[in-house]
């Protein structure tokens, strides 16, 4: 009878996921830092699916929004959303409804090769797409250079991102087999 | 055996053990105290959880902080709460982690769990989730899952926690025919009435030693 | 790690949080806009007087900027490579003032009143169907899990360990999930024990 | 009081409750049984947080079932884990979350939570993350958090779980205190030793009810 607010806490477990993530150490590389946080909306979709997996990361964006330093290396604020950091940070809510969507098509017959089929594509393929062109967005309206050249910079940018990245989709695909075995949510 | 020299800890600044020296080689041992008084504290710096900040645990004679992996494979623990310790999906997956680490082959980690299963009672549950087994189910799990390990010390947090009267007679029942050395915490006097020995904790110090009757004594006349 | 409400009683806490939250972001927009070095520094200062006014401890404001000092200094490195000293210097102390300016509304704005503020300032969304007691229930969830998940992760990393793992922390994040995720379910019945779907009604 | 009248409950078609019926007068009403023979299933039926798949359950007359509501406001509960309860970060929070869904004002609730505190000699811990209590301490809060709401009823889910001997004397002073009526369930015989009346379940069935010691043995004798 909770099912509405069992969800509600679902969504706040996440969302606190997704902070707790940007505890691990990050790495500068460029404006965008490597870091562990992109696991979260992976995590978020394929445990509790579509809707509730894109909640848990909008509401982890309005708290960074908020100005609570719930980012990686604690930063938060509004001004975050004006850093090359942008596409990636408004991907994940998108990313985990992705994951979410096509985790529940295939619940039942869900192996491990699937879910990191999925978790790649979401976590990595969706979360880059927005990235790169959130980065462009701002390299360019920062007026450094020309359009295409924003764009070159975005993507080779980006690329440092793809190792970690395939790392953290096959750790959260492990992650969400283990939590189907163990306590199944999204088949209930 | 377990010797500690001079054993002090704090968490953030905050002592939670103050200069402990102590020698256990009694083959029972009952730790008491009241809440926030160091018996967890004191038991994970056992297997070399936590390194002192001050002092040394030697088990067999070797300092936790020079070989850890070789003091948490002669001292086993079991945890106050059963949820954080169980590690893998399924009864059968949880019971062979151990083995495995320590080096076991898959077959030979089956063949181990299998042995446990069958002594136990317990085939039946081998592929069940084993997070969704009843409390008494899970606190029995965990004590499995450490001896499997053939550990020759088992500390124990809280075995009794949250039991009914079945589970708490199965439970003791294996805790007293374990041939290891055990060394038990608990807020349940009774438990370790007939224990070798009992230690009182108290704000971090040991405040009682020797038989449980009267160390429990002193205990609640001081609560 | 979150900054907490340290108790004064000055004006800024007596500030309504609505005010604080409405603040914070229109100083985060203008400290965004701004680009020179000594119009950044300006608004620092105001901010510092802010830190004054509200009777904050210099230990708290240090605390605050800790976390980011390093990537202060990381952008100062790189800006001063590449734009000179004074853009260095201007990217510098817009991180610092960011920081500073959010901290401060934390700092002196209890959570149940900031939770209150943001869920009256979400009122309008009721109209698309949405519910703002449901959004400041979760925001204080939110909160209040980061420091139990971090505990619940050093345990099973603690448990793993005692069990012979090489690498205990690496794999406590599932059973970490699935101790959590049936904690929310508990969780949920208090919630609904404490007369929470009381509020839907209103 | 609260009546139950022919209740079945089952978890994914597994009866946890078959066919219950009672009515609940007594002021001090203690529930045993062994882990799993639905204790905590029966105390989330008396305020409607389960409704049950056969059968009604009758707060003061009204069904759980058509106004939920009211049961939660009338039956207070207690569960079986601190932690899993307390659902805001301070302990002035946490006190205020149920009377402010109750419909108090800032104000108001404020001055209930003040009243509190100052009664139980807690003004100290008024602005402390609640997670930082010690074990015994979340206990009282979560005990508190429930007598702020006054409900007429309160049903406690193991009280004393992993409480050192000082803090079970103070839980068991603020349960005696109480005026209300309380429904305690738990695995200490002793606890409940000199309450009204004593249920014993047995696989979801009521197998014993009336006098704590005889029921108390009867328990024992089963085990
Ligand atoms: N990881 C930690 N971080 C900070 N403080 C800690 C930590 N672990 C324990 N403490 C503190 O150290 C002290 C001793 O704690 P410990 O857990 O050893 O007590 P205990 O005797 O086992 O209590 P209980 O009977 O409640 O289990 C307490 O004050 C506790 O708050
Ligand atoms: N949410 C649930 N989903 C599935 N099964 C459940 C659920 N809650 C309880 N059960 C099952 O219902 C039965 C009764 O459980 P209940 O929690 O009422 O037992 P209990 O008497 O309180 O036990 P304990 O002494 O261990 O707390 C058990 O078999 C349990 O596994
Ligand atoms: O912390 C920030 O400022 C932004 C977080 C987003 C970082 C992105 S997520 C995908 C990619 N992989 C990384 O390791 N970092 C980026
Ligand atoms: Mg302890
Ligand atoms: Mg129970």
């Amino acid at each position: 009878m909770n099912a509405g607010l069992r969800d509600l806490v679902y969504i706040a477990l996440f969302a606190a996921v997704t902070a707790v993530l940007g505890l691990a150490p990050k790495i500068d590389v460029g404006p965008v830092p490597i870091s562990a946080q992109s696991m979260g909306p992976m995590l978020a979709g394929a445990i509790l699916g579509a809707r509730a997996g894109a909640s848990s990361q909008a509401v982890f964006l309005a708290l960074v929004a908020a100005g609570l330093p719930l980012l990686s290396g604690g930063r938060g604020g509004l001004g975050v959303f004006g850093t090359p950091s942008v596409g990636y940070l408004i991907a994940f809510p998108i990313a985990a409804f992705v994951i979410g969507a096509l985790v529940e098509r295939v619940w039942s017959r869900l192996t491990f090769p699937t879910a990191f089929a999925i978790t790649l594509l979401g976590g990595v393929g969706v979360i880059h797409l927005l990235g790169v062109i959130g980065w462009a967005l701002t390299l360019y309206l920062g007026g450094a250079t020309t359009f295409a050249a924003a764009v070159t910079a975005a993507v080779i940018g980006d690329l440092v991102f793809l190792p970690g990245d395939m790392a953290k989709a096959f750790l959260a695909a492990s992650a969400a087999m283990f939590v189907k075995r163990g306590y199944p949510l999204i088949g209930r | 055996m377990i010797d500690l020299q001079g054993v002090s800890h704090a968490f953030d600044g905050v002592a939670a053990l103050r200069d402990i020296t102590l020698r256990l080689d009694e083959r029972r041992i009952g730790v008491i105290g009241a809440n926030g008084s160091g018996k967890t504290t004191f038991g994970r710096l056992l297997n070399g959880l936590l390194l002192p900040q001050r002092g040394e645990v030697l088990v067999d004679g070797v300092s936790t902080r020079a070989d850890g992996r070789r003091a948490r494979r002669l001292v086993g623990m079991v945890f106050q709460s059963p949820d954080h310790q169980i590690v893998m999906p399924t009864v059968e997956e949880d019971l062979s982690f151990g083995p495995r680490n320590m080096g076991a082959s898959p077959a030979e980690a089956a063949r181990l769990v299998d042995r446990l299963l069958r002594e136990y009672g317990w085939e039946g549950k081998r592929r069940q989730p084993a997070h969704l087994l009843s409390g008494g189910e899970k606190k029995l799990l965990t004590l499995l899952s450490v001896i499997i390990m053939e550990p020759k010390v088992i500390v124990f947090d809280e075995p009794l926690n949250s039991l009914d009267l079945r589970s708490r007679r199965k439970v003791m029942g294996v805790l007293d025919g374990l041939a290891q050395q055990t060394i038990v915490i608990t807020h349940d006097l009774d438990l370790i009435a007939g224990y070798d020995r009992a230690l009182l904790f108290e704000g971090g110090r040991v405040a009682g030693d020797g038989d449980p009757r009267s160390v429990a004594q002193r205990y609640a006349e001081g609560a | 790690m979150l900054p907490l409400y340290i108790e004064r009683d000055t004006a800024v806490h007596r500030a309504p949080a609505s005010v604080k939250l409405a603040g914070l972001v229109l100083g985060a927009v203008v400290i965004s806009i701004l680009s020179s070095a000594k119009s950044l520094g300006a608004a620092l200062a105001v901010i510092l007087a802010l830190y004054a006014l509200a009777r904050l401890p210099l230990r708290a404001t240090l605390a605050a900027l800790k976390p980011v000092l390093f990537v202060a200094a990381l952008l100062f490195v790189m800006q001063w490579a590449i734009a000179g000293v004074d853009a260095a210097i201007a990217v510098s102390l817009r991180v610092c003032a960011l920081v500073l300016l959010a901290s401060l509304v934390t700092f002196t704005t209890p959570l149940s009143e900031m939770i209150e503020a943001i869920t009256a300032a979400a009122r309008p969304l009721s109209l698309v169907g949405a519910n703002p007691a449901k959004l400041g229930l979760v925001i204080a969830l939110t909160l209040r899990f980061i420091p139990t998940l971090m505990n619940d992760y050093r345990e099973i990393e603690a448990a793993r360990a005692a069990r012979g793992s090489k690498r205990p922390g690496l794999g406590a994040p599932a059973p970490m999930l699935i101790k959590t995720l049936r904690m929310s379910a508990a969780l949920a019945d208090a919630i609904a024990a404490r007369g929470f779907e009381e509020r839907d009604a209103r």
